[in-house]
């Protein structure tokens, strides 16, 4: 992979990258049809539902039926909308949560790129989707998605903060931007995890992600009982199967993020388990937080949008600030 | 010569001069901001194949990002026409903006030409770019740094106090 | 839009329309007249024969409340007083409309009194008259009384009590809406249930639906 | 100098959250409203001038439509107000069929607003909960009654159908799971921060203002008014039942949320004590075959689940009412409404309509 990038561009080099962008596409869109049922499945358990269970075998092919439908809709753009943004606002947002996946090191062998500052690339790049929530809300030339749009970016500028200093712990720790060597950085056992030396800013980061995830109980910008649902009100079809797309393949970035940066990536949690290949490590981990997320989302009430703000703002980013301070001075006198 | 870094430096460029060609020549404010972030991320495009990648994606987290997003959120907080309507232009106008765009051009065409550039080749993959910057900004320069964080402590409490006295 | 639509769909109907309307008109007429005599019948009745024959526990309560108002108010403030032995012996007090709303103030704020609580406000077409109820309770004391004023038909007038009672604000605006009585004071009287545009009082005996099919 | 632009937003009348066809104009200054202009008449049917038309049996069934989600305490108003007319005597065992079911009825009505109040407020789960616990009763009123909504169930001078064997038994069964079940809830939802956060001190007023604006039920309770109309002013049987009436404090959400669970716990102490003492026999009254209300004036009041729903009929001896008003707590409790939005946010106009509990087809009516 890393001399592939610095050969010439060849027909066959493009080739071998488009066949790479479309397996890992592939990978995400399977991801995401079975996330969307697990989670319906998984809270349809927790309210005494059956969940899915109609289309295929035990409902496994819902997803498939929904996304056929939403394809087959007719793509409807309000009339007063402005049209140029409103079709180009999903791929704005789409985009961006596709390529934060590139820098993710699943095993030891199995990564895109081995980007040097590969958590600020995360961070960087998926900043970029809040401006086609916004844009997209704002294109609809609805007052709902308006306020969607508007609440997501306040809430994108205030989470953004705590999320990235919640990390700076794990960098002083590590040394390194780069998301391997911060794997490589923890070991085979739990505690040699960054999750205990490390358990505020896990803390504050879980947090801020759900919130930059618009999940419950941060999902203001598309609250269903009051913004009726926020900036995608007008959308319909393929544009809006772009915007939940986005959604879940977010949810597999993060969930990705947290077990490389927390959760020691595909080590396993006690050495002599080591027997069991990496990605399987990972992949229990990646599950573990997801699951972590539906549950979530089953449980608790949505939270006040001032309420967001102070939580981000007098909570978290102290918080945060605080464990940075505190892991300088612990790695000081450790050294 | 077609190697894939001149291609996309192609692409690029041509990105960043149409995203500022939009910004000047677009009507709505919103379009306008659109097509500066695309500027921006073009710009960003460029560091990286200047192999400074923490320069890029700090552009991209802070221009493309949160500084777009602040003035979108701005606009839209904010009253203005729908359609802005064109101001009657005054003759000595164009005058004015031509002279200003050349003199602009001048200086700048002068620094560029005055300025020696390394023409040997460095090879930045070998450095940490990020230690270098890291070295740079809080070793040699750690007073002008620490000034400059004064300042934007100074504006941001300006900046609250403003806004409460708006709200009473 | 439907006020066209109304004005363009009566003329065809008329010929039997009015016929139709004539008779009701006429059997109204009687039925009102007969409604009348049973009224003072069971008026007369009530007012005389009654409380010789069995006072009601509540005929106290009642003489109090009448005469704090013809004391404070005006002599003539109460045009009819009585016990409704139907309904839990409630006492019943007629109020004329231009003393009603200082009636209304001592109701509220006598302490012996204290009517505090609004429960129920309604209009009736009484057909030969318009009449706007209400029922007061007092949360304190746990007693009850009911007024009620009385309006001719056209031009129907009640002061409101929105500043006295709150809680008539919207109770007044759907009397005002279903029955066409105007309630000078009221800070904000709108139609509230029927569009804006509508013509016409529902509630009103002679009132003539838009389809008589529906 | 520059000003943020005033919103105008319309809430309604298609919106998850207003329970109904029923819209609130807002004007939003950010998230912030400065103007609330309830808009109502969408569900609006005349159910009064339909009245004047229909037989008193007849009217019974739309009473079952204006609160459709608590229709046998509307079929107990009206059947109530027509008996304290005719002044009926209501045999024993259908005052007591009629107690339970109405108690039933309020427990269902709070089971459901508990729900859609949590689904209002973010929380999906508790929706379903309260469903599920709803749909046993509505299954029970479907045994006695054969409808799952609108019940028609009371007839004037008592109810319909006497109670099918066992269905005593499976409202004592039930009054034992929902205790357990309450307790769940309370465990599940009434400690989480999230929702305290929300709910506490938002949409506040006190016992003065709730009194002035005729607020009845949950919200006159709530700011410590202790009226509860089954205690101070007692109709059908309740006077025979020992339950407490509580009440709040502070006037806010969290005190009307506390006060609706807790008047969950005392209907289910009403029954406890009423399933255990129905007696055997009639359950129609001596009634005539055609109704004849002799002339003269009624009004009757009760506590339904949303405060004090009252039927006032003025009869002149046919038999059908020559007017009928209906007094409707959503109507009138929602009256409170603009004076507690000013000021409050965007997030709260839902979390504050909620807590009042409207049914939009008794504000309309």
């Amino acid at each position: 992979m890393e001399s592939l990038l610095q050969e010439t561009l060849s027909l066959k080099t493009f080739a071998f990258f488009l066949l790479i962008g479309v397996t890992t596409l592939a990978i995400v869109l399977g991801f995401v049809t079975y996330a969307i049922y697990f989670e319906r499945k998984v809270i349809g358990w927790m309210q005494f539902r059956i969940g899915p269970n109609r289309v295929g075998p035990l409902g496994l092919l819902q997803s498939v039926a929904d996304v056929t439908k939403l394809l087959m809709k007719e793509d409807t753009i309000p009339n007063e909308a402005d049209r140029t943004l409103f079709k180009l606002a999903p791929v704005i947002v789409y985009v961006p949560a596709f390529s934060v996946l590139a820098t993710f090191p699943f095993t030891e062998t199995l990564y895109l790129a081995d980007l040097n500052i590969g958590l600020l690339y995360y961070i960087a790049i998926s900043g970029i989707s809040t401006l086609g929530i916004v844009v997209g809300g704002w294109a609809s030339n609805n007052k709902y998605s308006l306020l969607g749009g508007m609440r997501s970016a306040a809430q994108m500028i205030s989470y953004e903060v705590p999320l990235v200093t919640s990390v700076v712990g794990v960098i002083l720790l590590t040394g390194s931007l780069n998301l391997h060597d911060i794997v490589t950085n923890q070991g085979d056992n739990i505690w040699e995890w960054n999750l205990f030396p490390q358990i505020i800013g896990f803390i504050v980061f879980t947090i801020a992600a759900i919130s930059e995830l618009n999940r419950t109980p941060f999902d203001l910008p598309e609250a269903e009982s009051e913004l009726v649902a926020g900036y995608h009100v007008e959308y319909s079809g393929f544009r809006f199967a772009f915007f939940m797309l986005a959604e879940y393949v977010y949810v597999f970035a993060i969930a990705s993020l947290a077990t490389i940066l927390f959760l020691g990536g595909w080590y396993p949690p006690l050495a002599m388990l080591d027997f069991i290949p990496g990605i399987v490590w990972f992949l229990l981990k990646f599950t573990a937080i997801v699951f972590f997320l539906f549950w979530i989302r089953a449980t608790l009430p949505r939270i006040r949008v001032d309420q967001l703000m102070g939580l981000g703002w007098r909570v978290l980013l102290p918080l945060a600030l605080f464990n940075i301070f505190l892991t300088a001075i612990v790695e000081f006198v450790l050294r | 010569m077609w190697s894939a870094g001149f291609i996309v430096f192609f692409v690029l460029s041509l990105l960043t001069i149409a995203g500022a060609l939009f910004m000047i020549s677009l009507n709505r404010v919103v379009h306008m901001v659109l097509a500066l972030s695309l500027s921006f991320i073009s710009i960003a495009g460029l560091y990286i194949l200047l192999d400074a990648e923490f320069l890029a994606f700090v552009q991209v987290l802070i221009y493309a990002g949160a500084i777009s997003i602040l003035m979108i959120f701005g606009i839209m907080m904010t009253k203005h026409s729908e359609e802005e309507t064109e101001e009657p232009k005054k003759p000595w106008q164009n005058v004015l903006t031509a002279v200003g765009v050349i003199g602009f051009f001048g200086i700048i065409m002068y620094a560029i030409q005055s300025t020696t550039i390394v023409t040997e080749k460095k090879d930045f993959t070998q450095i940490d770019t990020v230690k270098e910057i890291g070295m740079a900004i809080f070793q040699k320069h750690v007073i002008p740094f620490e000034l400059i964080s004064l300042l934007l402590t100074v504006a941001l409490i300006g900046a609250i106090i403003l806004a409460k006295r708006e709200e009473e | 839009m439907s006020d066209e639509n109304k004005e363009s769909a009566k003329p065809p109907m008329t010929d039997e329309e009015r016929a139709a309307k004539i008779k009701a008109a006429e059997e109204a007429r009687a039925a009102r007249a007969a409604a009348k005599q049973a009224e003072a019948a069971a008026a007369g009745g009530d007012g005389e024969e009654a409380p010789p024959k069995q006072p009601s526990p509540n005929q106290p309560k009642l003489d109090r409340i009448v005469q704090l108002i013809t004391e404070h108010v005006n002599a003539d403030a109460v045009e009819e007083s009585f016990i409704n032995e139907r309904d839990r012996d409630l006492p019943y007090v007629i109020i004329k409309a231009e003393h009603w709303v200082t009636s209304a103030q001592l109701l509220r704020d006598e302490p012996s009194l204290h009517f505090n609580y609004l429960r129920n406000l309604s209009g009736v077409d009484q057909e030969t008259h318009i009449e706007v109820v209400y029922h007061l309770l007092s949360l304190d004391h746990v007693h009850e009384v009911c007024v009620k004023v009385k309006t001719e038909r056209d031009a129907a007038s009640v002061p409101s009590v929105t500043p006295v009672w709150p809680t008539a604000n919207w109770n007044e605006r759907e009397v005002f809406d279903l029955l066409g009585v105007d309630f000078p004071g009221h800070p904000d009287l709108r139609r509230i249930m029927m569009p804006d545009d509508w013509v016409g009082y529902p509630l009103r005996k002679d009132y003539e639906p838009l389809d008589p099919e529906v | 100098m520059i000003r943020t632009e005033e919103l105008l937003l319309n809430v309604g009348p298609q919106h998850p959250s207003t329970h109904g066809v029923f819209r609130i104009i807002v004007k939003l200054d950010g998230e912030v409203i400065t103007e609330a202009t309830p808009v109502m008449g969408y569900l609006h049917r005349g159910t009064e001038k339909l009245a004047e038309n229909l037989t008193y049996t007849q009217i019974i069934p739309y009473t079952d439509r204006m609160d459709y989600v608590a229709a046998m305490t509307n079929n107990y108003v009206i059947c109530n107000a027509v008996e304290t007319l005719m002044g009926l005597e209501i045999p024993e065992r259908a005052q007591y069929l009629r107690l339970i079911v109405m108690e039933l009825q309020r427990i269902a009505s709070h089971m459901l607003w508990w729900g859609t109040y949590l689904l209002d407020i973010g929380a999906m789960s508790p929706f379903l909960f309260a469903f599920r616990d709803r749909e046993m009763i509505i299954n029970m009123f479907n045994e006695l009654c054969g409808a799952r909504l609108t019940y028609n169930y009371m007839r004037i001078g008592g109810v319909k159908w006497d109670a099918p064997d066992g269905w005593i038994d499976k409202v004592r069964d039930y009054v034992k799971y929902m205790k357990e079940k309450l307790n769940q809830y309370h465990d599940l939802v009434t400690g989480n921060e999230i929702f305290l956060a929300r709910i506490k001190g938002i949409g506040a007023y006190d016992g003065k203002t709730a009194i002035e604006y005729g607020l009845s039920g949950a919200n006159l309770r709530g700011s410590g008014v202790q009226w509860d109309l089954r205690k101070n002013q007692p109709y059908c049987i309740y006077d025979r039942f020992e339950f407490d009436v509580p009440v709040g404090k502070n006037g806010d959400c969290f005190d009307r949320y506390n006060v609706r669970m807790e008047e969950i716990r005392q209907s289910l102490r009403i029954l406890e004590q009423a399933v255990e003492q129905v007696p055997e026999g009639e359950t129609m009254g001596k009634v005539p075959r055609v109704l004849r209300v002799p002339e003269g004036e009624a009004y009757s009041r009760i506590e339904s689940p949303r405060g004090e729903i009252g039927c006032y009929i003025v009869s002149r001896g046919k038999d059908k009412p020559f007017r009928l008003k209906f007094r409707r707590p959503s109507f009138v409790n929602l009256q409170i409404l603009p004076k507690l939005l000013v000021g409050e946010n965007m997030t709260n106009l839902i979390t504050i309509l909620g807590g009042i509990d409207i049914v939009v087809g008794e504000v309309d009516c």
